[in-house]
């Protein structure tokens, strides 16, 4: 597609500022019609009713950073898929055997993955 | 303004953005309150009845409600990244639908021609997935900031899942670009036209080469979403309200219109990529469907005055008469000639949009909840393998069938 | 000033004031998102050159997974303010005046680079760019591409091995 | 309020989160201290008594007759069972028999609770574990039941319907016909929430196998009830030590060897079915007509007929209702099967008015100990699901 | 008339570049200083497809980009694990306190 | 009378564990003595004869200003031999202390707790006696019937 | 339609897939489901080659066949692709690697049986294979270097497969780098012939060599002469010859399959095959060409001499091969590539039978090597005993067995051939005479003769089928392998050299012209039957067996006296030469010594660390920073990192803006 960069991502960014406008414009409606009547109970963080002692931001469990790290990897190969689809028209055989190929790859890292539990969620 | 004049593109999109906006804005209170109904319906409830005639109203007001309600602000919070986290959900969550197309026909704004859709990408599907991985954000950091046990767990849970199932939700669709080589909207929809060769009643959709894909890209997308089965981030009653716990007011609320702008993106997207976008299902010879919009529309219209005429008392009778009056006059104008062909391609693309947002409705009236090692588990050790062996062996047939 | 350019100025201030709010903000989590702010202004100048694929790619991985990543080490590591140490005074007395040393450096060569005087019309690239840059992919650079996934198997077995020791 | 937190018992990497008392699964005010090991809980400690009333401590100074009246506030959701249970304890200590009339619509009013706290049990529970739509269809059938119950007693939860020697009042006509109409519905409508649940994959993959509770600690821990049948213990008072005729009544105690959650539901399930054989049964067995009350002067108030012709009756019931009865000295402990388990009630007497102590062995109270036994070691979801399962209600449990 | 020239682009890069060689020397929090790395990729990356652009011809500098961001990804995977290791060892995320590499 | 086997089992295994024993409306109670609560109750749970395993419930009753004060009431099942039982354990009003049954049966953890709470009856040997109903910091013992309903004055 | 031929790339992918499979998942899976992997994937190799020859012999093709499949590296002009190559040559390696390769699977899949690491060692001989397979079908030089270092890399695998062992890890070790040091000769000649060709495409090289001059025999400085030698020292690396052959016999660490596949069967000829598949370039450097017969004849005499009084079963065999090669360079080496190649062919059989035979015997006395301690096993296993027989027969070049018509070829060639030489005609047949006597001293030592072993300690077995049946069908090859030349004891043609004809005559006219009148000018009929038997080979073989006999059947007391009255030169052979002695005096200590005292004691520590120290202790101020260098400190470390980058900046930049 030849054109201009603008007449096809201008809209695009325009929507952006129309909705980070449309956002911000709720904020500042609701800073200005809410009413504010703070006390210590209120302003208290949520623990079902029992006052919290210490910092909530304690150290998590590890298999979230698990996660996103498998996450990243297969994103990328993902990533890689859709320029792949694209020309798999001409590729043809070629194609399929070196995405098979690099898909087998990786399967081999998701297999080891599994095979080491960190798709398990309780270990 | 000298580049005002170089784009002029640029003051008409300003058009349509303000236009669909609106409308959007509208669609997500009144998708609350259709989902209300629906989910009503299915437990053999009423729903909302009390504000406007069938409850239409019900959206402003709860829209008044989350107004003036206080808005608490916990002072353990990280106040920035606190405010920041409702924001980037909703705009995100907003800003997607400008690269959904809704209809074929280019309609005159201020003389110009341009599409139904705010921008023509050509790699509109890339686009739209860039925008939804940074929804994550929204989430994480709503949980983060709140500085409370609750939300902190809610948000780790809903970020780790939207990213499980993101995978699955990338994987499932390139199907689909493979066996149609494009990115663009408006490519896909076009190779999506016509019929199949020999089961010619069947429309030429994706989801019948891809059902499978077509499967995964929904339950990935439900699960994105946050939506029941996999509402673990809200899971009421596992972690109270989840990563919103600690908001109120229209913050909270914020939150709520993302989630069903996302819904409404992913519908949209399933729309395009599946179910043939904004094609009418019937083959093009038949010329009576061009009819269906106008002749629907004037149906509904007739069906609500007889309701309004029967079961209706007082200011309900006239809200409801009003809406009437609108369906019937829209109808009739659907059926002028002009107007006639702008208006099948929204009314088949809404149609569809219409009918995943039923599903999403029906599957929450239906299902149980996972547990969360459970959805992990199914994210990652079912859909991705799944979408994968679907994608090489679509592979395969497009590279034998090529030959 | 054409439109073109005033985009190109805004988001490249935006990046550049980016860059120094990750410099100057102490918190972990607001550096990250610093960061990302940085990487969404460089996707829309990634635009500006008409690299559409190379701008969708830098917010999905980049903004979309990477920085994902981060956000969620510093929520597990609860990383909170940067501590204020000067132990290594070779950094505090060299490191940052080097540094912009060679920004300055950087940027004065970059000025003198003889492809700089070319310029872009903010088109995007003639034919099919991206169909153009997968070919280029799939044919030419098939081996670093076969390589990659090696690269992403051994960054999976080396990070989980890393991450799930000590657990 | 204590507000102490449990320090962690060690583990750097745990952390201890409330659920409870504001927390919208834990069925009103109990609270759970759980040590979390990222989703994993480590230890689980349940603290009670948010709602505390006193009410053992109140019955001492009331008669024997306005104790009744608190003993529906015990288990809300059953309020008919506990009225069974008092008023057999004290008729034991009186050493009255009551008309069979009276026993049969007793049984059936029971057994019709039963069938609606069980539908609250169903439906709560599958709202822990997000199937939403259950609830309301279970409420749709429990506001039938409501219903019967307002008709015959002019309440809808808080009925005193039975008192010590029979029931409160003669029960309207044509009462039993709309129980008939209830039961005719009502096997359709239980096929519904089966439907929706006994063969979803999500509610197997939710509850079979979660909560695992093993006959021997079932019953070390005194667990009674479903939660015991569904551990593969065949335990029903009913069977075991029959009370208000239940020996006269054909039905079955389901019992499942599993003991996890899914078998404490199917349990539940089949309940219902044979409570509704029960109810069933009663309509063809009680008599059109006959008393409805016990006639021992001095201790039942007479009719209300008699009460205006008779001076006798005329005394009785003044006395009665403004000093009560004085039963002998003694102390008995009775028991019967309520829809959470074994209720009893232990009532000891001085001789005097008052009842001069009043225990109530509450289902729910012993059950919530086997809690921790349930959710050590299994993810924060399953804590949900296991104390759906044990079905506590709160009143019962802080008293 | 629309015209940006390329060095503008090449200029930000360079910019882009040296303060991720500062934040790099200057920030002390573990992450952070892998956050500067990125950032210096980053910098990179858009030369490269300022390069690209100029040269007009196939885009070899685009897939180079495409290369960088996998190594990028890698990179921060491994990274933030070693991060991780290093502050569960050390409980610290101060670099200046982590002084592995002595030897 | 099954329940007289009871009686007679625990008289041939210890002529001297069983006090008194009571009987009012068909329901049997057996008294013993503090000091024997443990053995008897071992006995009654593993007897082949007996096989009381389940505990229905601890009440704890206030005689006051009757001395011993204080009756501990323990209600048992045997599921084998569909049978009740009561054990009745008399305590002194100044030394309100009970060995601790959570060793024979788990279920008496909170039913002693309980007792703990509102009756003031110290168990020996508990794992975790602390208060359940009523708040940590509550003085007194509601149940007793010299506590001061109007409150403290 | 030709299935094969238009997807070359199945037949090495097929191995590797097999390799991939096993290495994954062969851990947790029985011995016969990696059999089954291991198997399958060469036996549909082989049946692939099959089907490609056929397929090709169908195209009546004098050209070679090649297929690209992928751009591969390019930078600026250099280009090389994935392509694969078919011709003649290609196919008789096919065969051989493909078929030998396979029977020695199968034999593994016994031998191996009871060991540890069963996976890993059928993964490492598929990644072979495939590897192997690489290298032969290569269309370009670069890729058949992949080939070739992939093979290496296998080698040392497998070599170092004991891994535990020290010895068989340095072994590893040792076969790598020496290996290397020839490859390094063959990397320069790689970018030589880029350099020179401007591509590394075969077919463009042999297009543009054939039609250079040819080089003179004198000057060294010709660039074919150059490039030849330059890839020829890669091919002596590899195939173990004269001066890097050491680490051959070590490699006899590896386990018996290994031994037979890589270090005898194949991997060691990759040498041969490349010379010969460079014969164009080669054809135009005669001066390289005498360097190739002179390494060749002089390895394999000298590596006779050794074989001669080795004890160890399978050393003997080792030198024997090392040997065998030096016949094959010598007939690249005069020019006849068909005849070097056919000795290939025929010794991949024989050798791979010997080893397999010698395995089988090993297998049979429960891991003894030493001969001494053998004898009289021919009752005791009869079908290795046969099927070695026949083999010994095959190498001693006895007429009607296969290595006779090949090693008479190369002989032929050495005395009549265009580039012939008498005096490395006679080193062979010196050689034939030597290796003669030193295999049936291992026949007789081996299985006949009194027994030399404790029974009781030692139960002799027949190996199981898995093992014999590919040590008949070798044996049946060993013998039958030379036949396509059998016609020319009768004078008539040389099938084999004919089939190979049209790849050795493509490019190289002045030799292939010479060819062509020596091969039309064969005797006929009988008097070229007698003559071929009563040639010299075929006497020397003849008198080494009686030698033989008479020393260890007859005169079994006889070595040892010979070996007392001879004593210098016994220890001499005995210890080889003292070769790696000498490497270790004159190449390896020297290098110790230099990076102690000189790069150690000296620089390091006398100059850096004065250095550093005369600075610490000269400026407290800066020194304090200067221990910062080693602070361990990260940031220090990344300024340091910034200090580099400014640095080479500001020289880079600013150099570069000066030349502007």
């Amino acid at each position: 597609m030849n054109g201009n960069v603008l007449d096809a991502y201008g809209p695009l960014l325009l929507m952006f500022l129309a909705a980070m406008g449309i956002s911000g414009a709720i904020l500042t409606v609701s800073v200005l019609f809410g009413r504010r009547k703070p006390n210590p109970f209120k302003d208290s963080p949520y623990e079902c009713g029992i006052r919290p002692t210490g910092d909530a931001r304690q150290p998590f469990s590890v298999q979230y950073y698990l996660v996103a790290l498998i996450f990243i990897l297969f994103d990328i190969e993902a990533i890689f898929l859709y320029p792949w689809a694209l020309v798999y028209h001409d590729l043809r055989l070629f194609g399929f055997v070196e995405m098979l190929l690099y898909i087998i790859i990786l399967l081999a890292g998701y297999i080891y993955l599994w095979k080491k539990g960190a798709l398990d969620w309780n270990r | 303004m000298e580049f005002v004049a170089q784009h002029p593109i640029l003051v008409v999109s300003l058009i349509k953005i303000v236009v669909l906006l609106f409308l959007l804005m509208t669609a997500l209170a009144y998708v609350t309150w259709f989902e209300r109904k629906v989910v009503a319906r299915i437990q053999s409830r009423i729903g909302p009845l009390y504000v406007g005639a069938h409850g239409l109203l019900q959206p402003l007001a709860d829209g008044v409600k989350f107004l003036f309600k206080e808005d608490v602000t916990p002072p353990a919070a990280d106040r920035f990244v606190y405010v920041l986290a409702p924001f980037l959900a909703l705009s995100l969550g907003l800003a997607t639908i400008a690269l959904i197309p809704f209809g074929p026909a280019t309609i005159m704004v201020l003389g110009v021609p341009t599409q139904m859709g705010i921008a023509n990408v050509s790699l509109g599907l890339l686009f739209v997935f860039a925008i939804t991985s940074m929804g994550v954000y929204g989430v994480a950091l709503a949980g983060w900031s709140s500085n409370s046990k609750y939300p902190l767990m809610g948000g780790l849970r809903s970020s780790a899942q939207m990213v499980s199932y993101e995978v699955s939700l990338t994987l499932s669709v390139v199907g689909v670009v493979l066996l149609a080589g494009t990115l663009n909207f408006n490519d896909l929809i076009a190779y999506q036209s016509g019929h199949w060769r020999y089961v010619r009643f069947l429309p030429h959709w994706n989801v019948i080469p891809q059902f499978v894909g077509f499967l995964c890209y929904f339950i990935s997308a439900i699960a994105e979403t946050n939506r029941v089965p996999f509402d673990l981030p809200e899971a009421e009653t596992e972690l109270v309200a989840g990563f919103h716990t600690e908001y109120s007011s229209f913050k909270f609320a914020m939150f709520f219109m993302a989630e069903y702008a996302n819904m409404i993106t992913v519908s949209c997207l399933a729309t395009i990529l599946f179910f043939g976008g904004w094609l009418s299902p019937f083959p093009e010879r038949w010329t009576w469907q061009l009819y269906i919009p106008g002749v629907g529309l004037i149906l509904g219209g007739i069906l609500l005055a007889y309701d309004t005429a029967m079961n209706q008392r007082g200011i309900a009778r006239i809200q409801l008469a009003v809406v009437t009056i609108g369906a019937l006059v829209i109808g009739a104008a659907c059926l002028l000639p002009s107007v006639m062909p702008v208006v099948q391609g929204p009314f088949w693309f809404l149609l569809k949009l219409l009918g995943f947002l039923f599903f999403y409705v029906w599957t929450r009236g239906t299902l149980p909840r996972f547990r969360y090692d459970q959805l992990m588990d199914f994210g990652w050790k079912f859909l991705l393998p799944v979408s994968l062996a679907n994608l090489v062996i679509t592979a395969f047939v497009v590279m034998v069938l090529n030959r | 000033m054409t439109l073109p350019i005033i985009l190109f100025f805004v988001f490249a201030a935006i990046a550049v004031i980016g860059a120094l709010m990750m410099i100057f903000f102490r918190e972990p989590i607001h550096s990250a998102l610093a960061l990302i702010l940085v990487m969404v202004a460089l996707a829309v100048l990634y635009l500006l050159l008409g690299a559409e694929f190379i701008a969708a790619v830098q917010i999905i991985v980049y903004a979309g997974a990477v920085m994902v990543l981060f956000v969620f080490v510093i929520m597990l590591l609860n990383a909170g303010e940067e501590e204020r140490t000067n132990i290594s005074k070779l950094a505090h007395y060299v490191g940052w005046p080097l540094g912009i040393f060679l920004t300055v450096e950087l940027v004065y060569w970059m000025l003198r680079a003889p492809i700089g005087a070319r310029a872009t019309t903010a088109t995007i690239a003639p034919g099919d760019p991206t169909r153009d840059l997968s070919m280029l992919l799939f044919r030419s650079y098939l081996f670093p591409f076969e390589i990659t996934s090696i690269l992403i198997l051994i960054a999976l077995i080396g990070a989980l091995v890393l991450a799930k020791r000590d657990s | 309020m204590p507000i102490s937190v449990e320090t962690p018992t060690g583990a750097a990497e745990t952390m201890v989160l409330n659920m409870g008392p504001q927390h919208p699964s834990t069925h009103g005010v109990l609270r759970v201290v759980l040590e979390l090991n990222g989703e994993i809980v480590v230890s689980a400690k349940p603290h009670i008594g948010y709602l505390h009333t006193g009410i053992e401590k109140s019955c001492e100074s009331k008669t024997y007759s306005q104790a009744i009246t608190l003993t529906d506030r015990l288990d809300y959701l059953a309020p008919l069972s506990n009225n069974l249970c008092y008023c057999l304890a004290v008729e034991r200590i009186l050493n009255i028999e009551v008309p069979k009339r009276a026993q049969y619509i007793r049984v059936l009013l029971t057994e019709l609770t039963r069938i609606a706290s069980h539908l609250v049990w169903v439906g709560t529970h599958a709202i822990d574990l997000g199937a939403m739509t259950v609830f309301l269809y279970g409420f749709r059938e429990r506001e039938e039941i409501m219903r019967i119950l307002e008709m015959v007693s002019g309440q809808r939860m808080m009925t005193s319907y039975f008192r010590i020697g029979g029931l409160a009042l003669e029960p309207p006509p044509g009462w039993l016909e709309r129980v008939a109409r209830f039961l005719d519905s009502f096997p359709a409508h239980v096929a519904e929430y089966e439907d929706l649940l006994t063969q979803n994959r999500i509610w197997l993959a939710r509850t079979k196998g979660i909560g695992y509770l093993s006959p021997e600690d079932a019953i070390a821990l005194g667990v009674s009830g479903p939660t015991l049948r569904g551990s593969g213990v065949d335990y029903d008072v009913r069977k075991y030590f029959p009370y208000s005729s239940y020996e006269e009544f054909d039905f079955d105690v389901p019992v499942q060897k599993d003991g996890d959650c899914y078998a404490r539901y199917l349990c539940r399930v089949a309940e219902i079915k044979e409570s509704a054989k029960i109810v069933r049964q009663a309509i063809a067995k009680i008599p059109a007509e006959g008393p409805i009350r016990t006639v021992a002067p001095g201790i039942i108030p007479p009719s209300r007929e008699e009460m205006k012709t008779s001076i006798e009756g005329l005394i009785y019931h003044f006395k009665i209702y403004t000093e009560g009865f004085s039963p002998p000295r003694g102390e008995v402990y009775q028991a019967i099967e309520s829809p959470r388990g074994e209720l009893g009630f232990f009532v000891a007497s001085d001789g005097s008015a008052n009842p001069y102590r009043v225990k109530v062995r509450a289902p729910s109270f012993v059950n919530l100990q086997a809690l921790p036994e349930l959710v050590v070691g299994r993810l924060i979801a399953d804590v949900v699901a296991c104390i759906g399962t044990t079905d506590i209600v709160l009143g019962e449990v802080d008293r | 008339m629309n015209e940006i020239p390329i060095s503008y682009f090449l200029v930000l890069s360079a910019i882009l570049f040296g303060l991720g060689v500062l934040a790099f020397v200057f920030k002390r929090n573990i992450i952070t200083v892998f956050m500067a790395i990125e950032l210096m990729l980053n910098a990179v990356n858009l030369a490269f497809v300022a390069f690209d652009r100029a040269r007009g011809g196939p885009h070899d500098g685009w897939v180079f980009v495409f290369f960088v961001i996998v190594v990028a990804a890698a990179e921060a995977a491994v990274g933030l694990a070693i991060a991780i290791t290093v502050v569960h060892n050390r409980q610290s995320l101060n670099i200046e306190r982590v002084n592995l590499l002595k030897f | 009378m099954e329940k007289d086997s009871f009686i007679r089992k625990l008289r041939e295994w210890d002529a001297a564990a069983v006090v008194e024993v009571l009987d009012f409306r068909g329901e049997t109670t057996i008294v013993v003595a503090r000091e024997n609560l443990q053995r008897v109750a071992e006995f009654l749970v593993n007897d082949p004869g007996t096989r009381f395993a389940f505990l229905s419930d601890i009440t704890a009753v206030d005689k006051f200003p009757i001395e011993p004060r204080f009756e501990l009431n323990y209600h048992l099942l045997s599921l084998e031999r569909r049978a009740r039982l009561r054990l009745k354990v008399r305590l002194a009003g100044d030394d309100p202390v009970a060995p601790s049954m959570v060793p024979v049966w788990p279920a008496a953890n909170w039913h002693e707790r309980e007792a703990f709470d509102l009756m003031g009856i110290r168990f020996e040997g508990h794992p975790d006696l602390r208060r359940i109903l009523m708040p940590d910091d509550w003085e007194g013992y509601p149940l007793r019937k010299d506590y001061p309903v109007e409150g403290y004055r | 339609m030709p299935i094969i031929l238009n997807n070359l790339w199945i037949i090495p992918l097929l191995p590797l897939l097999g390799a991939a499979i096993n290495g994954i998942f062969g851990k947790q899976w029985s011995q016969t489901r990696v059999n089954v992997v291991g198997i399958s994937s060469v036996s549909l190799t082989f049946l692939g080659v099959i089907e490609l020859t056929r397929e090709f012999l169908a195209l009546h093709s004098q050209v070679a066949w090649v297929r690209s499949y992928a751009p591969w590296m390019i930078a600026g002009p250099f280009r090389a692709d994935f392509n694969f190559q078919i011709d003649q040559l290609t196919l008789v390696m096919l065969g051989v690697v493909s078929g030998v390769g396979l029977l020695i699977h199968i034999y593994s899949t016994g031998y191996m049986a009871h060991e540890g690491g069963y996976y890993r060692f059928f993964s490492y001989l598929n990644l072979f294979m495939f590897f192997m397979l690489t290298l032969v079908m290569a269309g370009n030089l670069v890729l058949m270097f992949v080939g070739w270092e992939g093979v290496g890399l296998c080698s040392y695998l497998l070599i170092g497969f004991y891994f535990l062992r020290k010895s068989a890890s340095d072994a590893g070790k040792k076969a790598f780098i020496v290996t290397r040091i020839g490859d390094v000769g063959f990397t320069i000649g790689t970018l030589l012939v880029f350099w020179t060709f401007k591509s590394v495409d075969f077919t463009e090289i042999f297009k543009q060599a054939s039609g250079m001059p040819v080089e003179s025999p004198t000057y060294i400085g010709g660039t074919l002469t150059v490039i030849c030698l330059l890839l020829f020292a890669g091919a002596i690396g590899k195939s173990a010859q004269l001066p890097l052959y050491v680490w051959l016999p070590d490699a006899m660490e590896g386990p018996t399959p290994v031994s037979a596949l890589i270090h005898a069967a194949t991997m060691v000829t990759a040498g041969v095959y490349m010379v010969a598949r460079m014969h164009v370039l080669y054809s135009h450097a005669p001066l390289a060409m005498l360097v190739v017969a002179i390494v060749g004849a002089a390895t394999l005499f000298y590596s006779a001499t050794i074989g001669l009084v080795q004890t160890d079963i399978k050393k003997v065999l080792a030198y024997s091969t090392v040997s065998q090669l030096g016949y094959m360079f010598l007939g690249c080496g005069v020019g006849a590539y068909a005849a070097g190649v056919f000795h290939l062919m025929t010794h991949a059989f024989f050798k791979g039978l010997l080893f397999l035979a010698a395995g089988s015997v090993i297998h049979a006395m429960g891991g003894e090597q030493d001969m001494r301690n053998m004898g009289g096993l021919r009752k005791k296993i009869p079908i290795t005993f046969w099927t070695m027989f026949a083999a010994t027969l095959a190498i001693a070049g006895v007429p009607l067995f296969s290595g006779f018509f090949s090693k008479e070829a190369i002989l032929d060639a050495a005395k009549d051939g265009p580039y012939a030489n008498i005096y490395l005609w006679t080193l062979g047949i010196l050689g034939a005479l030597l290796t003669s006597f030193y295999m049936f001293r291992l026949l007789f030592l081996t299985f006949f003769g009194e027994q030399r072993y404790d029974e009781h300690k030692v139960h002799v077995h027949e190996s199981p089928k898995n093992m014999t049946i590919p040590l008949i069908l070798l044996a049946i090859l060993a013998v039958s392998g030379g036949w396509f030349a059998a016609p020319t004891m009768l004078g008539g043609p040389n099938h084999f050299e004919n089939f190979l004809r049209p790849v050795f005559e493509a490019g190289a006219p002045a030799a292939s012209a010479a060819l062509a009148e020596n091969a039309g000018a064969g005797e006929t009929g009988g008097n070229a039957l007698v003559k071929s038997l009563l040639a010299p080979g075929v006497i020397v073989a003849l008198i080494g067996f009686l030698t033989a006999w008479w020393f260890y059947i007859r005169r079994p007391d006889l070595p040892k006296k010979l070996a007392a009255s001879m004593h210098g030169l016994y220890t001499l052979l005995l210890n080889k030469y003292y070769v790696d002695e000498i490497y270790l005096a004159v190449i390896v200590r020297p290098l110790l010594w230099v990076s102690t005292n000189v790069l150690w004691h000296t620089v390091d520590e006398k100059v850096i660390d004065g250095a550093v120290n005369g600075v610490a202790s000269s400026a407290r101020g800066i020194g304090g920073e200067v221990r910062q260098i080693q602070s361990g400190n990260p940031r220090s470390y990344a300024t340091w990192v910034v200090i580099g980058a400014v640095g080479v900046t500001v020289l880079v930049l600013g150099v570069w803006g000066m030349v502007r």
